[in-house]
Formats: C-alpha cells, sequence, structure tokens
C-alpha cells in the first residue's frame, strides 16, 4: 500500500469514525432525558461537525475552506452559552422539563414536584 | 465514499426531522432543529456548496435557535396534544408526498454532468467571469454582479423583516430599561465564561472582518460577515447583560446602520447611473471595467454586512428586552 | 432511477412532507413555525442537491480545476437562508404578542377565545 | 521523511478517531447526565487535538496549517468552558450527580 492510499484511507475511517459519534449524539439528543443531556448532546454534534468538515476538506483534496469550521466552533459555543443563559437562576423550572417524569424513577418525580407546584 | 456519506448524512436528517414532529417538548424540538441545521450543513459541504454551507452555519443554527429560545422564554414550552386525530393530514402529506417522488423520476440522476440546469447560465458563470467580474469565487460574482438586482431586493426583504420585528415587539428605551432592571448582573457568577468571552470577542470581530472582504477568494461576504459580527455582539449581551450591550451599541446607532447599508447598496446603483452605465452595471465606476466591478462589490457587500449585522442584533435585543410573562 | 441516483430528492421530498404534516397537524404556533423551518431547509437541499456535479469541486477557481459544481443554485439558497431566518422571527414576533394578548398559542384555544369575544 | 510525517498522521487520525469513539460511547451508555458530561468533555478536547494535529502534519506550513491552529485554539479554548458552564448550570437548576441524589432534602 503506498503512502497516498494509506492518507486517504485514514482520511476516511476517521470521517466515518466521526459520523458515527454524531450519530450516537443524536441518538442522545433524542432519547434526553434532561434539558442538559440533549444541550450537551448538541455541543458534541458541533464540536464533531467542525472535525467532519476539517477532514471532508482533506478528503476531498480542497482543504481551503476551513473558514467554515470555524465558523461553527464559534457558533456551537455562542448557541451553548445562549441556552445557559435561558437556564440561568430558574431552579427547575416548569418550563423547560428537566425530566420527562415518565422515564425517571419516582424518587427524582417526587423531587421536582414541590418547585414546580410553587412556580 | 463520498456518497455513503452523503446517505448516511441524509438518513441522520431524516431521522431528526421524525424526531421533531414527534416530541412535544418546545425546547427539546428547538435543540433538535439546531442538529438538524448542523446537519444540513456537513451535507452542504459534501455537495460543495461551501457558501451555502458558511451561511448556514452562521444563521441557522446560530441566530435561528437563539431567536427561537428567546420567543420561547416569552411563551409557552409544551405544545399540548393536538385536539383531532391526525389521519387526514397524514393522508394529505403521504398523497403529496407520492405525487412528488413520482415527479422525481423525471429528473436527472444525482451528479449527473448533462442535466438540463447545467446547459444554461452556468457554464458561461463559470467560464467567463472571472474576465468579466473578476473574483475567483463564482458565486461572489453572481450574487454581487450578475444577479446584483436580486440580492438588492434579498436585502430589502431583510431591512423589512427587521423593521416588522421592531414595530411588534417595541424596544423599551435605554433609561426606561436600567431603572426596570432588579435581577443583578446576568452570569455575574460565571466568571470563567466571561473571561473566555473577553478573550474571544476581538478575535471573531477581526475575523469577521476577514470573512467579508475574502468573500472574493474563499467563501464568504456579506451576508455571512454580517451574522458574525452580530454574533461576537450577541456573546457579549449573553455574558455581560442586555443593559451594557445596549450602552455600548444603542438601538439609534442600529437603526442608522440598517437603513444605511440599504442605502449604500442602493447609492452604488445610482452611482452607476450618473456615471452613465446601468442601475448596478459597476463598469461605470472606474475607467477600467474589471476595477469597477471590484469596487462595485465592494461597496455593495459592505451595505449587505451592514444592514444583515444590524437587523440581526436589533432582533435579538428586541426578543431580549421584552419582559417575561408573570405566570 | 437508481436508489444513489434518486436517494437524494426522495430524502429531501421526505423531510418536505415531514415539515409539512408538522405544520398542517399541530396546534402550537411555534412548533408550526419550526415545521415551516423544516420545509425550507428540505428546499434548500432539494436545490443544492439539483446543482452538484460528480466529480466536481466547489465553485471557486483554483489552478488546475476544470470541472466546478454549478455556482447558480447556491447563490440563490445562500440569500434564501437569510431571508428565510429573518421571517422566522417575524413570525415568532408575532407569536409572542398572540401569547401576550390570548395567554395562549395553541391554535384553537385562540379560536375559542375569539369566539366567545 | 514524507513516509514518516505519513505514518503520523496516520497514527494521530485513526488514535483521534477511537478517542472520539469512545467519547459517543460513553455519552450513549453512561447513566447520568454528569458521567455523561464526564465522557463528552474529556473525549472531545483530546479528539480534537488529535485529528486536527494529524491533518496539520499534512498541509505542511501553510494558510491551512494556521486555520487549524486557529481551530485547535478555539476549541481547547471553548470545549472545557462549555463543559463547565453547563456543569455549572445544570447544579444551579437542581439537577444532581448520582451519588448525591437521595442524601438531601
Amino acid at each position: 500500500m503506498n503512502s497516498a492510499n494509506l492518507i486517504s484511507t485514514c482520511y476516511g475511517i476517521s470521517g466515518l469514525a466521526i459520523l458515527l459519534v454524531m450519530g450516537l449524539a443524536l441518538l442522545r439528543a433524542i432519547l434526553g432525558p434532561t434539558a442538559f443531556d440533549r444541550l450537551m448532546a448538541v455541543n458534541l454534534f458541533g464540536t464533531k461537525t467542525v472535525l467532519f468538515i476539517a477532514v471532508l476538506g482533506f478528503l476531498t483534496g480542497r482543504p481551503d475552506f476551513l473558514d467554515i469550521a470555524l465558523v461553527y466552533a464559534l457558533v456551537n459555543f455562542l448557541s451553548t452559552i445562549a441556552v445557559l443563559r435561558f437556564f440561568e437562576g430558574r431552579k427547575a423550572p416548569a418550563w423547560y422539563d428537566a425530566r420527562d417524569t415518565d422515564t425517571q424513577p419516582a424518587a427524582n418525580a417526587v423531587k421536582e414536584k414541590p418547585d414546580g407546584a410553587a412556580s | 465514499m463520498e456518497l455513503l456519506i452523503d446517505i448516511v448524512l441524509l438518513t441522520f436528517l431524516a431521522i431528526t426531522a421524525l424526531a421533531i414532529s414527534h416530541v412535544r417538548k418546545l425546547f427539546c424540538a428547538i435543540m433538535l432543529a439546531s442538529i438538524f441545521s448542523l446537519l444540513c450543513a456537513c451535507l452542504f459541504v459534501t455537495m460543495d456548496a461551501v457558501d451555502v454551507a458558511f451561511t448556514e452555519a452562521a444563521v441557522g443554527t446560530g441566530i435561528a435557535g437563539i431567536l427561537m429560545l428567546g420567543a420561547l422564554r416569552l411563551t409557552e414550552t409544551r405544545e399540548k396534544r393536538p385536539p383531532h386525530q391526525p389521519w387526514l393530514a397524514l393522508l394529505v402529506v403521504c398523497t403529496t408526498g407520492a405525487v412528488l417522488i413520482y415527479g422525481t423520476a423525471d429528473l436527472p440522476a444525482y451528479g449527473d454532468p448533462a442535466a438540463p440546469i447545467h446547459q444554461h447560465v452556468a457554464p458561461r458563470y463559470i467560464s467567463q467571469s472571472q474576465q468579466e467580474v473578476g473574483p475567483p469565487n463564482f458565486v461572489t460574482s453572481v450574487l454581487a454582479s450578475y444577479r446584483g438586482f436580486d440580492t438588492l431586493g434579498e436585502t430589502l426583504v431583510i431591512f423589512t423583516a427587521g423593521v416588522s420585528v421592531v414595530a411588534l415587539l417595541g424596544f423599551r428605551s435605554l433609561r426606561q430599561f436600567l431603572r426596570n432592571r432588579r435581577r443583578p448582573s446576568v452570569m455575574a457568577d460565571h466568571l470563567v465564561l466571561r473571561i473566555v468571552a473577553k478573550m474571544f470577542i476581538p478575535l471573531i470581530l477581526l475575523f469577521a472582518l476577514y470573512v467579508q472582504f475574502h468573500g472574493d477568494y474563499g467563501p464568504g461576504g456579506g451576508f455571512q460577515a454580517g451574522v458574525i459580527f452580530a454574533s461576537a455582539l450577541i456573546l457579549y449581551t449573553l455574558t455581560y447583560g442586555l443593559a451594557k450591550a445596549l450602552q455600548v451599541l444603542p438601538p439609534r446607532i442600529l437603526y442608522l446602520l440598517a437603513a444605511g447599508g440599504v442605502l449604500l447598496y442602493g447609492g452604488t446603483g445610482w452611482l452607476c447611473v450618473l456615471r452613465g452605465g446601468h442601475f448596478l452595471d459597476y463598469r461605470a465606476l472606474a475607467s477600467d471595467p474589471l476595477v469597477g466591478q471590484h469596487l462595485g462589490i465592494l461597496l455593495i457587500e459592505a451595505g449587505v454586512g451592514m444592514t444583515v449585522f444590524a437587523v440581526m442584533v436589533l432582533m435579538f435585543f428586541a426578543f431580549s428586552s421584552r419582559k417575561e410573562p408573570q405566570s | 432511477m437508481t436508489l444513489a441516483g434518486h436517494y437524494n430528492y426522495w430524502v429531501a421530498i421526505f423531510l418536505m412532507m415531514t415539515g409539512f404534516y408538522v405544520v398542517i397537524s399541530r396546534g402550537n404556533l411555534i412548533k408550526k413555525l419550526i415545521g415551516l423551518n423544516l420545509f425550507t431547509t428540505s428546499v434548500f437541499i432539494l436545490y443544492i442537491s439539483l446543482g452538484k456535479v460528480t466529480g466536481g469541486t466547489a465553485p471557486i477557481a483554483a489552478p488546475g480545476v476544470t470541472l466546478y459544481s454549478n455556482p447558480l443554485p447556491h447563490v440563490l439558497i445562500l440569500t434564501a437562508i437569510v431571508v428565510g431566518v429573518a421571517t422566522t422571527a417575524v413570525g415568532l414576533a408575532l407569536v409572542v404578542r398572540i401569547h401576550e394578548s390570548y395567554g395562549t398559542i395553541e391554535e384553537d384555544e385562540i379560536r375559542l377565545r375569539d369566539e366567545s369575544l | 521523511m514524507a513516509l514518516l510525517l505519513d505514518l503520523m498522521t496516520a497514527v494521530f487520525l485513526l488514535l483521534g478517531s477511537l478517542i472520539g469513539l469512545t467519547g459517543g460511547i460513553g455519552v450513549h451508555r453512561l447513566p447520568d447526565f454528569f458521567t455523561r458530561l464526564h465522557a463528552c468533555g474529556l473525549t472531545d478536547s483530546a479528539c480534537a487535538f488529535l485529528v486536527l494535529t494529524g491533518l496539520m502534519l499534512q498541509s505542511g506550513w501553510s494558510l491551512v496549517s494556521l486555520k487549524l491552529i486557529f481551530i485547535l485554539i478555539f476549541l481547547l479554548v471553548t470545549s472545557p468552558t462549555a463543559s463547565h458552564a453547563l456543569a455549572k448550570t445544570a447544579l444551579g437548576c437542581g439537577e444532581r450527580p448520582l451519588s448525591q441524589r437521595g442524601t438531601e432534602d
């Protein structure tokens, strides 16, 4: 196997591996269960997108479009901060449904109740 | 290899879309929508649309999600169960989908170089634009020069949207806002976040300038740069609070910028007319047509950047200065 | 008509129909807007798929490259994305105002409120 | 020399992918939010560092490498910051780690 071949195989393998991680993150975002899990999944998805776009540039032989990856890194950080900012100062607010009461053990559901009633 | 990546990404998209239609929590739907947009941008990169991916990155993932959350903060967060059975809707959707899929049978295969779409104007853009307009990025030449009139319309739409949002949500003035402020400064305890934001905001602004002026040679241009500028300001607002951001950039300056950008665009068009050319025919701007084109593209990209920046920031301010409902 | 040749179009239409379904079957206005966004994005995917040329690269001139993808759909979609977000923002602003005056963003509750006036 | 660089690139890329996959599986399998955040936060930076360094070795001294360095710096600073802020906000909102559940109130 010559070295150019080796390198492009490596690009392909790592691209697919990153796609697989993206799939796992997507699953976590769909399954939840808490809002923070989803946010974390989106964050993970975003960083993997950055890497994927970088690898893809090398795979297709035109690596000069890394600006997109840079924008992703920036926007991903920004949107994470934005979501956190909306949680700020709210103790288990009713509006973001921190937990699915039906998928969690009963102990947690009981703990959530007083907060929900208060708000 | 590329085909495999393409198919995997499309399958992920389909799964995400199904999940979006299924979930009842709006917060979750918004998170999934932002994943949807990230996936779309990856897909656009695999389909060679780097400029589109750039825009989707800056706009679809960043600004759209933030605005949706802003609206969610002001309304309800849980969707109620729809009152009627979805069978009729499902039937309509399936029928329409079947008809459309039947229609795709006549479409040329994906990536076919002989497809009709590649025969008409695209060859001219690809082979002639560097002699006629100049920039190596064909998308920029088409956007700013060949279809400059179209882009003027789009810029006006964005301006109008900004005006409508401000008209609908209003704006509490700075003094009122400072008086009404009861809560302590937001994120005061997130020291790490504030320091990191402080470190990166100047870099983001620099990067926005790079995107603005590098649009001729690579992916980028006024639309994207405007949004990146706006995201720097949004980051500032999120970490230091709205009151401080309003002191840095009062709405009155934003109004001026939004209108000024459109004026700069239209003014460039009229300048061409005054110098004896057609509307938005930049060749009239200088004695050398290529220099004229370059100058014209620079001016209108600046106009687009100003308007997009101002409108995005205005929208964000309008949503976040609105008082939350007492429930 | 092969799988690889038309998969893009089919998925784009599937996404379009999912968005359409969300718009017509859900009563919540924000959910409707999310569905509308889904629909718009699927149209973007359809356009960009049509512009792709096999073996071509991004439409930015580079030495030694002769085959580029079609730049025209890219231009149309680039502006459409920004306009789409701007119009979504107008929609969201309307939803916020509706919530302020009706106290709800569910379609049928709004209709009930209207009829009882 | 070129062969050595290529081999190093291959090692970096494959190692990065492996670490990324570990993180992905961790995010999927671990039992609660904080453990999942730990899996995601730890592997994220390492994976980004290895993959981007691998790519940098291929591009040599060029604008591409410079951009890769910028992306790397940005990710290395923002990713832990985001994890930190996420964990802090989750604690502030009443989410508790698995080991502390039931010991309060």
